[in-house]
C-alpha cells in the first residue's frame, strides 16, 4: 500500500471531522460525518482491514449517518456552534 | 466551556503525541502484537475452526464470548430506544388522517376508527405528510430483494469472505430502513411489525447464547462449539465451523432487528406513525 | 477465666426491646424493663465475688480487627461501674415510671427502648476489654441517648440535642478515633492492661498530643471547655437527666478516661513523663471553673448539671494524682458521686412533678410541702459535698489523702476550695426550703409529695449515699483493688 | 456442574434477561419471575464460587478458578479469573442486585406498567454486565461488559420520573463513552506494546517494559477511564444528576454497584495488571493521586452539605466514599488496600441500604425533598430504621461495617504517613454525622406547629409494604453482621489477595 | 534528516488519530450543541478505532483471509505452511468490530435521550435548557 495515499486520506478524514463539526447546521454535520466515516472506511480497507471497512461503509457511514438524519428531522437542525 | 475544552485537549493532546516516540513504528512486522498472540489465530486458526476468513474464526470461535456480548449490546440499544422513546398505544381521542392516493383528498377520521371497506385506496398519512416520489419508491422496491439477497450471501459467505453476521444483519436492517424511508415507516412496519422485531431482536440473541448453552450443556466449556460434534455427527473442526455459522445466523436476526427497531424509535419518536 | 456472663449482662436488656416494642400495654411494658433490670443487675451481681478474688473474667466476640477483637473482660474497675449503673437502673426504671405517667409524657415505649439500649452500652463500656469495644459502645451510647435527650421533640429539645451530639460525636469522631488508631498503629494491639501498653512506643511529644486528644475527646466527661452540652442536655425529662447525665452518660465518659489513662498510658509512663500533673491541672480548672459557674445558676437541673461537671473531674484528678490513694478516691467517687447525685436529680425532678417548678427562687420554702424529698435533697448535697454522715466524705478523704500521696498540696487546696464551692451552692437551697420565714414561703403549709414511684426510688438511693459511709463494700474493695493492680502494689 | 459456575454466573442472567424480553410481549407476569430465577442462580453461583475459591489452596493453583470460555486457552480465547478478590465482588453485586430486585418489585410495577419486560431486560443485563466486569480475566472482554453496563444504565436512568431525567443521562452517555474510550485506548496502547489482552498474560510480559512511555500511558489513560466511569472528585461532574434523577428502583441498584464495581476494575488494574511494583515504585503518581483523593472526599462532603435534597445528598456522599477508595488503594500499603478493598462491600451494602430506604419513602411519600420527611420516623418507623442503620454505617459508628473499613483506611493513612488523608477521613465522617443527622432530625421532630403532643397516638403510619421493608431490614442487618465478621473477611479473602501480590 | 521523515513516517498514523481523537474530545467538551456533543463522542470512537487499526497493519502482509484452494474451506486440504508473516494481524480487526458495533449502539442511544431532551425543553442547546431549568 502507498503511504502518499493514506497521507491523503488521512488529511481527508482529519477535514471531515472539523467539517462535522464545525458546521453550523446539524444535518450538514450529520452528512459531513457521513463523509468521514466512509473516508475512514476507505483508509481501514486500505490498510488491509476488510472487515472492519466494510463494518464502517455499512454501519458508519449507513445506518449511523440514517439515525442522524432521523434524529435531526425529528428535532431541530438549528444549532449555535 | 471552550476554553477548558482546549486546554484540556491541548494537554491531553500534547501528552499523547508524546508517548507516541516509544511506539514501535506503524506496520512492522516485528512489533509485539503481531508476535505474541496473532500468530497463532493465523497460522493454526484454519486448522482449528475451518474458516478461512481469520477475522470470522477469532470473532466468533476464538472471542466469540465478546462477540456475544457486543450483539447483546445491539440488543440492548435496541432495547433502550424502546424503553425511553416508545408511547404506547395512543390515545382513543386523536384524530387520523387518511388520504386518497389516487385523489390526494384527506379524509379525517375521528376516535382512531379503522376505515372500513376498500382501504387498499387509501394510506394513513400525518399531518406532517410530504408526497413521496415514485421514482425513488420504485426503484427502492427494485432493488431492495437484492440489497436481501446480498445480505444473506454475506451472513451465509462470511468463513470465506469478509462479512458475517454482522455486516449482513445491518444491511439486512438497512434494506428495511430503506422500505422505510423511500416509503413510511408504517409500509415498513407492515412486513415486519414492532412484535415481530422485538422477539426477533432477543431471538437473534438467544440462538448465540443458546448455541453456547447447548454446549454446555453437552459437558463441554460455555461456547465450546466442538460440543457440537456430538449433535452434528462431524469430526470437531467442522463442528467448530458449523458452530460459527449458527452463531452468526443469530447475530444477522439480532442486529438487522435491532436496528429496525431503534430506526422506527427514533424516527417517529416514538409513536409509530410514518417516520421520516 | 471465659465466661458468657458479660455478654449476657451487654445484651440482656437488649432483648427487651423487641417485647417493648411489641408490647401495647403500659403495665406489660415497665413489667418486662424490670424484669430486665433486675436480671441485668444479678448478673453482675453474680460476677462480683470472682472479681474480689482477682480473676478475671474474659470473653471474645468477634475477631474485627487483629490486636483488637470485640471483647469483654471484667476488672475491678469495670466491675464497680458496672455495678453502680446495673443498680441505679432498676431505682430509675421505677422513678421512670413514676415521672413519665405523672406527666403523661408521650412517646414511653421509645423512651423505656432507648432507656435499655443506653443501658446496655454503658455495661458494655465498663465491661469492654480493648479500645475498640470501649469505642463501640461509647459509640452506641451517645446515639442511643439521642432520642432521650430530645424526648419532648421541641424546639428547645431540637437546639440542646443538636449541641449535643456536634459535642459528643464531635469529639469521638474527631479526636478518639485518630488517637485510637495512632495507638494501635504504635503498639499493634489496643487491649487494655494494668500497665498499659503505649510504654516506650512514641516519642513522648506524641504521648502528650495523645493524652490530650483522649482527655478531651471522651467528652462525655465535660471536661472544660467541652462542657457545654452537659447543661443543654438539661432540656430531657429527669429520669434521663438523673441516670444518663449523673450516671451513665457522664460516667461513661469518666470512666473511658480513667480506663485509658491507667490501660493504655499506664501509671508508669505518665509519671514518667509527668503525664498525671497536666492531666491534674485541667480537672482541677474544670472543678474550680465548673462550681463557680453553678453558684450563679437558678435553674435547679442547671445548678446540678455544673456541679456535675466539677465533680466528675474529682475522679479525673485522682487518678491523675497516680498516687494509690488517690486513686481509689477517685474512683470510689464514681459510685458515691452517682448516688448522691442521682438522689438530687431525683429531687428535682419529683420537685417538678409535684410543683411544677423548675427554678431555685420558686422553691422558697418548699422543705415543709415536700419534707421527705427535701430531706433526701440535703442528704445528697451533703454526699456531694463531701460531709459526712454520707458517703461522698469517704472518696474526699481518700482524694485528699492522694494529694498527700502525691505531694500535690496545690491539688488538696483545690479540693478545699471546691468543697466550699459545692457547700456555697446546695447550702442555701437546703436552708431556704427549710428555714424560710412563714410570710416568705411559696408554698402552702401542707404535705403534698410526689406520687410514691418518685419518692421511694429518691429515698432509697439517700439511705444507700449514708450507708456507703458506713458500709462500703464491694465498691471500698474493687477500687482497692483497681489501685494495687494500676499501681502494682 | 461446579465446575461450570463461571459460566452459569453470567449465562444465566443473560439467558433470562433474553427470556425477560421475549415474555414481555407475551406475557408480562413471567417477567419478574424469571429475573428472580436468574439473579438467584447468579448468587447461587457465586456463593458457590466463593467457597471453591476459599477452600483452593493458594500454593498450588493460586487460588484461581480459571474457567476457559468456548475451550480456548489463554491468552488465545477468553477466560475467566476467579480469585478472593472477585469472587468477594461478586457475591456482593449479586446480593444486593437480588435484594434490590425484590424490594423494588411494587414500585416498578407502578412506575413502568406497560414497559415492565424491557425494564426488567435492561436491570438483569445491567447485573449482567456488572457480574462479567468482575469476573473477566480478559481486557478487552471488559470494555465490551462495561458497554453492556453503560448503556442499559443511560437507559434506566433517563426513565426517572423526573423532568431532568433524560439531560442527566446524556450527560452521563458523553462521559460514561469518553471515559470507556478511554479505557479502551489504554488496553489498545498495552496491546501494542505487549501483544495480548489477556490480563495475567499482560502482567507476565509487563515487567520488561517498565521503562517505556507506552507502558505508562497505557496506565495513565486506563486510570482516567476507570476514574471517569467511577465519578472520581474533577471527573464527577456527571454522577450526582444521573444518580439522583434515575428512578429509584433504579438508583437503589446503580448507586451501591457501579461505582465499587469500577473500583475493582481500579484495584485489579493496579494489583494484577500492572503490578503494585509499577504501580507504586516506578511511577511517581501515588502522592498526587491520594491528595487528589483528599480533595475529592473534602469536595464531596461539602457538596454534600449544599445538596437541596435527600438523593442529590447521597450521591455526593458516593462522590467522597469514591475518594475513600482511591485514596486508601493508593496509598499503597497493606492497610489502605485491605481498607479499600473491604470499603468497596461494605459501601456497596450501605448505599444500598440508604437508597432502598429512600425508594420507600420515595415510594409513600412521592418526593425525596427535605421538608418530605418530616415526621417519617412516626410514618414509617421500619423503613428509618433500615435508613439509620445505613447512616451510622456512612457515618463510621461501630459495629456497622462503615466503621471498619474505615479503621482500615485511616491506619492505612497513618501507616504511609500521609496525614492529609486522615484529616480528609475524619472530616468527611464529621460531615457525614451533620449530615445525616440533619435528616434525622427533620425525620423525628415532624413539623414544626404540631409539636410536643403529650399522650396522644401517633400520626397514622404508613409503612411501604411488608416486600419492600423485608429485603431493607435484611441490608440493614447485613451491615452489623458483615461488621462483625470483619475479622473473617480481612483474614480469609483480603490478606490472601494482597500477598498474593507481594505488596510492601 | 532521514531519520525524522522515517520517524514520521513510522509515526504520522498515531499522529492523526491522536488529532481526530482530540476533536471529538473538544466537540463534547466545547461545544453546547447536544448532537454536536454526540458526533464529537463518535469521532472519538473512530479514532481509537483507527489506533487499534493502526497496530494491526503489517507491511508486505495481505487481509487476513486464508489463501485456500478450490476444495474450499477443508481444513485437511490447505497444502503449504501459513506464515504469520503473509497475513495482516487480525485481532485488532476483530475488536474493532466490536467497537464500532458498540458504537452505533451507543449512538442510537444518545439520539433517543436527545429526541426525550428535546421533546421536553424544545432546544438542544445545553445553555437554553438550563435557563429553561432554572426558570423551572
Amino acid at each position: 500500500m502507498l503511504w502518499q495515499l493514506d497521507l491523503v486520506i488521512l488529511t481527508l478524514v482529519v477535514a471531515t471531522a472539523i467539517g462535522a463539526v464545525a458546521i453550523k447546521d446539524l444535518l450538514g454535520s450529520a452528512i459531513l460525518f457521513g463523509a468521514y466515516s466512509f473516508m475512514m472506511c476507505l483508509l481501514w480497507a486500505i490498510m488491509g482491514a476488510v472487515d472492519v471497512a466494510f463494518t464502517e461503509a455499512s454501519v458508519g457511514a449507513g445506518v449511523s449517518t440514517v439515525f442522524f438524519v432521523a434524529a435531526v428531522f425529528r428535532t431541530t437542525r438549528r444549532t449555535k456552534d | 466551556m471552550k476554553f477548558l475544552g482546549i486546554i484540556v485537549v491541548v494537554i491531553t493532546g500534547a501528552l499523547l503525541v508524546y508517548t507516541t516516540g516509544d511506539f514501535p513504528s506503524w506496520s512492522d512486522p516485528a512489533s509485539p502484537a503481531s508476535t505474541h498472540v496473532s500468530p497463532h489465530y493465523i497460522e493454526k486458526g484454519m486448522h482449528e475452526t475451518a474458516a478461512p476468513n481469520i477475522v470470522t474464526a477469532v470473532l466468533a470461535d476464538y472471542r466469540g464470548f465478546d462477540t456475544l456480548f457486543e450483539t447483546t449490546v445491539v440488543f440492548c440499544a435496541g432495547v433502550v430506544c424502546f424503553f425511553l422513546l416508545r408511547i404506547p398505544g395512543r390515545s382513543p381521542f386523536t384524530e387520523c388522517q387518511y388520504r386518497h392516493k389516487a385523489t390526494g383528498i384527506t379524509v379525517r377520521v375521528k376516535h382512531d376508527r379503522k376505515m372500513s371497506g376498500s382501504f387498499g385506496e387509501f394510506e394513513r398519512i400525518d399531518t406532517l405528510w410530504t408526497p413521496h416520489d415514485l421514482i425513488i419508491q420504485t426503484a427502492c422496491r427494485i432493488l431492495i430483494p437484492f440489497i436481501q439477497l446480498f445480505a444473506l450471501y454475506v451472513i451465509a459467505h462470511g468463513h470465506h469472505s469478509p462479512g458475517g453476521g454482522f455486516q449482513g444483519g445491518v444491511i439486512l436492517g438497512a434494506s428495511i430502513i430503506l422500505l422505510a424511508i423511500s416509503h413510511d415507516l408504517r409500509t415498513a412496519l407492515d412486513r415486519l411489525g414492532e412484535k415481530a422485531h422485538a422477539i426477533l431482536c432477543s431471538v437473534g440473541v438467544l440462538v448465540y447464547a443458546g448455541t453456547g448453552a447447548v454446549c454446555m450443556v453437552l459437558g463441554f466449556n460455555f461456547l465450546d462449539y466442538g460440543a457440537l460434534a456430538r449433535i452434528l455427527h462431524v469430526d470437531p473442526v467442522m463442528a467448530r465451523s458449523h458452530g460459527i455459522l449458527v452463531v452468526e445466523v443469530g447475530v444477522g436476526l439480532a442486529v438487522m432487528a435491532a436496528l429496525i427497531w431503534i430506526y422506527s424509535n427514533v424516527s417517529s419518536r416514538g409513536n409509530y406513525d410514518e417516520g421520516l | 477465666m471465659i465466661s458468657i456472663k458479660p455478654l449476657l449482662a451487654v445484651l440482656v436488656s437488649l432483648l427487651v426491646v423487641p417485647i417493648l416494642v411489641s408490647s401495647r400495654t403500659p403495665n406489660v411494658r415497665e413489667a418486662w424493663t424490670f424484669a430486665a433490670a433486675s436480671a441485668k443487675f444479678l448478673i453482675v451481681v453474680s460476677m462480683v465475688p470472682a472479681v474480689l478474688r482477682g480473676e478475671q473474667l474474659v470473653y471474645t466476640v468477634a475477631q474485627v480487627i487483629p490486636g483488637a477483637p470485640i471483647a469483654f473482660r471484667v476488672d475491678p474497675l469495670g466491675m464497680l461501674f458496672a455495678l453502680v449503673a446495673s443498680s441505679l437502673w432498676i431505682v430509675t426504671t421505677a422513678y421512670s415510671i413514676g415521672y413519665m405517667r405523672g406527666l403523661g409524657e408521650h412517646g414511653q415505649t421509645r423512651y423505656f427502648c432507648f432507656f435499655a439500649i443506653a443501658l446496655s452500652s454503658t455495661i458494655g463500656v465498663a465491661f469492654s476489654a480493648n479500645l475498640l469495644t470501649l469505642y463501640l459502645f461509647y459509640e452506641i451510647l451517645s446515639l442511643a441517648t439521642y432520642p432521650l435527650v430530645t424526648h419532648h421533640q421541641d424546639a428547645e429539645a431540637r437546639v440542646s440535642g443538636r449541641k449535643y451530639l456536634v459535642y459528643i460525636l464531635g469529639t469521638s469522631i474527631g479526636l478518639v478515633l485518630p488517637a485510637m488508631l495512632i495507638c494501635y498503629h504504635l503498639s499493634g494491639t489496643l487491649a487494655f492492661s494494668d500497665q498499659g501498653f503505649l510504654a516506650g512506643t512514641g516519642p513522648p511529644q506524641l504521648m502528650t498530643i495523645l493524652l490530650f486528644m483522649f482527655v478531651f475527646g471522651f467528652a462525655k466527661a465535660a471536661i472544660l471547655p467541652f462542657h457545654g452540652w452537659l447543661p443543654a442536655a438539661m432540656v430531657a425529662p429527669t429520669p434521663v437527666s438523673a441516670l444518663l447525665h449523673a450516671v451513665a452518660v457522664v460516667k461513661v465518659g469518666v470512666f473511658s478516661i480513667v480506663r485509658v489513662l491507667t490501660g493504655v498510658f499506664g501509671i508508669e509512663l505518665l509519671s514518667w513523663l509527668n503525664l498525671g500533673t497536666i492531666v491534674c491541672v485541667i480537672a482541677s480548672c474544670t472543678i474550680l471553673i465548673a462550681s463557680l459557674i453553678a453558684l450563679s445558676q437558678d435553674n435547679l437541673k442547671r445548678l446540678l448539671a455544673f456541679s456535675t461537671i466539677g465533680q466528675l473531674s474529682y475522679i479525673i484528678l485522682g487518678v491523675g494524682l497516680l498516687s494509690p490513694k488517690g486513686i481509689t478516691g477517685g474512683v470510689l467517687h464514681i459510685a458515691m458521686h452517682a448516688f448522691g447525685k442521682i438522689t438530687l436529680f431525683f429531687c428535682a425532678g419529683a420537685i417538678f412533678v409535684a410543683t411544677g417548678k423548675r427554678n431555685i427562687s420558686e422553691m422558697v420554702g418548699i422543705g415543709r410541702r415536700m419534707p421527705v424529698t427535701m430531706t433526701a435533697f440535703f442528704i445528697g448535697a451533703l454526699s456531694i459535698t463531701g460531709l459526712p454522715p454520707a458517703g461522698g466524705f469517704l472518696s474526699k478523704w481518700y482524694l485528699g489523702l492522694g494529694t498527700l500521696q502525691a505531694d500535690q498540696i496545690t491539688m488538696l487546696v483545690v479540693l478545699l476550695v471546691s468543697s466550699l464551692l459545692n457547700a456555697a451552692y446546695f447550702m442555701p437551697i437546703v436552708y431556704r426550703a427549710f428555714f424560710c420565714p412563714a410570710e416568705m414561703a411559696m408554698f402552702e403549709n401542707r404535705v403534698q409529695e410526689a406520687p410514691a414511684f418518685c419518692v421511694v426510688p429518691l429515698v432509697l438511693t439517700a439511705l444507700i449515699s449514708i450507708i456507703l459511709l458506713f458500709y462500703p463494700e464491694p465498691f471500698f474493695s474493687l477500687a482497692r483493688l483497681v489501685a494495687q493492680g494500676v499501681t502494682g502494689g | 456442574m461446579s465446575s461450570q459456575y463461571p459460566g452459569l454466573l453470567i449465562i444465566v442472567p443473560l439467558l433470562s434477561a433474553l427470556l425477560i424480553s421475549v415474555a414481555g410481549w407475551v406475557n408480562k407476569r413471567l417477567c419478574f419471575p424469571i429475573a428472580v430465577v436468574g439473579l438467584s442462580v447468579a448468587l447461587y453461583a457465586s456463593i458457590g464460587l466463593l467457597l471453591r475459591v476459599l477452600a483452593a489452596d493458594p500454593a498450588l493453583d493460586g487460588g484461581v478458578v480459571l474457567y476457559r470460555l468456548g475451550g480456548w486457552d489463554p491468552p488465545w480465547g477468553i477466560a475467566y479469573y476467579v480469585d478472593r478478590l472477585n469472587a468477594l465482588v461478586l457475591v456482593v453485586v449479586s446480593v444486593s442486585a437480588l435484594l434490590n430486585l425484590i424490594a423494588t418489585k411494587n414500585d416498578v410495577r407502578e412506575s413502568f406498567s406497560t414497559k415492565i419486560g424491557a425494564f426488567y431486560t435492561l436491570y438483569i443485563l445491567l447485573v449482567t454486565g456488572l457480574l462479567g466486569i468482575t469476573v473477566t480475566g480478559d481486557a478487552f472482554n471488559l470494555y465490551v461488559l462495561l458497554e453492556i453496563t453503560a448503556l442499559t444504565g443511560y437507559g434506566l436512568i433517563a426513565m426517572g420520573g423526573e423532568y431532568r431525567a433524560p439531560l442527566a443521562s446524556l450527560n452521563y452517555v458523553y462521559m460514561g463513552t469518553i471515559g470507556a474510550c478511554f479505557y479502551l485506548l489504554g488496553v489498545g496502547y498495552l496491546y501494542m506494546i505487549t501483544g495480548s489482552l489477556n490480563m495475567a498474560d499482560i502482567a507476565s510480559i509487563l515487567p520488561g517494559l517498565y521503562d517505556s512511555k507506552v507502558v505508562l500511558a497505557a496506565f495513565v489513560i486506563c486510570m482516567v477511564g476507570v476514574w471517569l466511569k467511577m465519578g472520581f472528585f474533577p471527573l464527577h461532574a456527571w454522577l450526582p444528576n444521573a444518580y439522583t434523577y434515575a428512578p429509584s428502583a433504579v438508583s437503589s441498584l446503580i448507586a451501591p454497584l457501579m461505582t465499587k464495581v469500577m473500583i475493582y476494575v481500579m484495584i485489579r488494574l493496579m494489583l494484577t495488571v500492572f503490578t503494585p511494583e509499577f504501580t507504586f515504585s516506578v511511577l511517581a503518581l501515588q502522592t498526587s493521586v491520594v491528595w487528589l483523593a483528599v480533595i475529592a472526599i473534602v469536595m464531596g462532603s461539602i457538596l454534600a452539605l449544599g445538596a437541596p435534597d435527600v438523593k442529590k445528598m447521597l450521591t455526593y456522599i458516593i462522590v467522597a466514599e469514591v475518594g475513600y477508595m482511591v485514596g486508601g488503594a493508593w496509598l499503597g500499603n497493606r492497610a489502605g488496600m485491605t481498607g479499600s478493598i473491604l470499603h468497596i462491600a461494605n459501601d456497596a451494602l450501605m448505599t444500598l441500604c440508604v437508597f432502598l430506604a429512600v425508594g420507600n419513602v420515595v415510594y409513600r411519600v412521592k418526593g425525596y425533598g427535605f421538608d418530605d420527611l418530616r415526621g417519617i420516623f412516626v410514618k414509617m418507623p421500619f423503613t428509618m430504621i433500615g435508613f439509620v442503620a445505613g447512616a451510622f454505617s456512612i457515618i463510621g459508628v461501630p459495629p456497622t461495617c462503615g466503621f471498619f473499613s474505615k479503621w482500615y483506611l485511616i491506619s492505612g493513612g497513618i501507616e504511609a504517613g500521609h496525614y492529609g488523608f486522615v484529616a480528609a477521613l475524619v472530616f468527611s465522617s464529621l460531615i457525614n454525622a451533620v449530615l445525616f443527622f440533619k435528616l434525622i432530625e427533620v425525620g423525628y421532630y415532624g413539623s414544626e406547629d404540631a409539636h410536643h403532643h403529650h399522650g396522644t397516638t401517633p400520626v397514622s403510619m404508613a409503612e411501604a409494604p411488608v416486600s419492600m421493608v423485608v429485603p431493607l431490614l435484611i441490608v440493614a442487618g447485613g451491615l452489623i453482621a458483615v461488621g462483625l465478621y470483619t475479622g473473617d473477611i480481612v483474614a480469609r479473602i483480603i490478606d490472601p489477595v494482597i500477598a498474593q501480590t507481594i505488596m510492601d | 534528516m532521514s531519520e525524522i521523515i522515517s520517524s514520521v513516517v513510522a509515526h504520522y498514523n498515531y499522529w492523526i488519530y491522536i488529532a481526530l481523537m482530540m476533536i471529538g474530545l473538544y466537540a463534547v467538551i466545547g461545544k453546547k450543541n447536544l448532537i454536536k456533543k454526540i458526533i464529537g463522542v463518535n469521532i472519538f470512537q473512530t479514532a481509537i478505532i483507527l489506533f487499534y487499526v493502526s497496530i494491526g497493519a503489517k507491511k508486505g502482509a495481505t487481509i487476513p483471509i486464508i489463501h485456500h484452494g478450490p476444495g474450499g474451506g477443508h481444513h485437511e486440504t490447505t497444502a503449504s505452511v501459513i506464515e504469520a508473516s503473509q497475513y495482516m494481524n487480525p485481532l485488532p480487526h476483530v475488536l474493532m468490530l466490536t467497537a464500532i458495533v458498540v458504537a452505533v449502539a451507543t449512538l442510537g442511544v444518545a439520539l433517543a435521550l436527545a429526541i426525550k431532551v428535546y421533546n421536553q425543553y424544545g432546544t438542544l442547546e445545553e445553555d437554553e435548557i438550563l435557563s429553561r431549568i432554572r426558570v423551572r
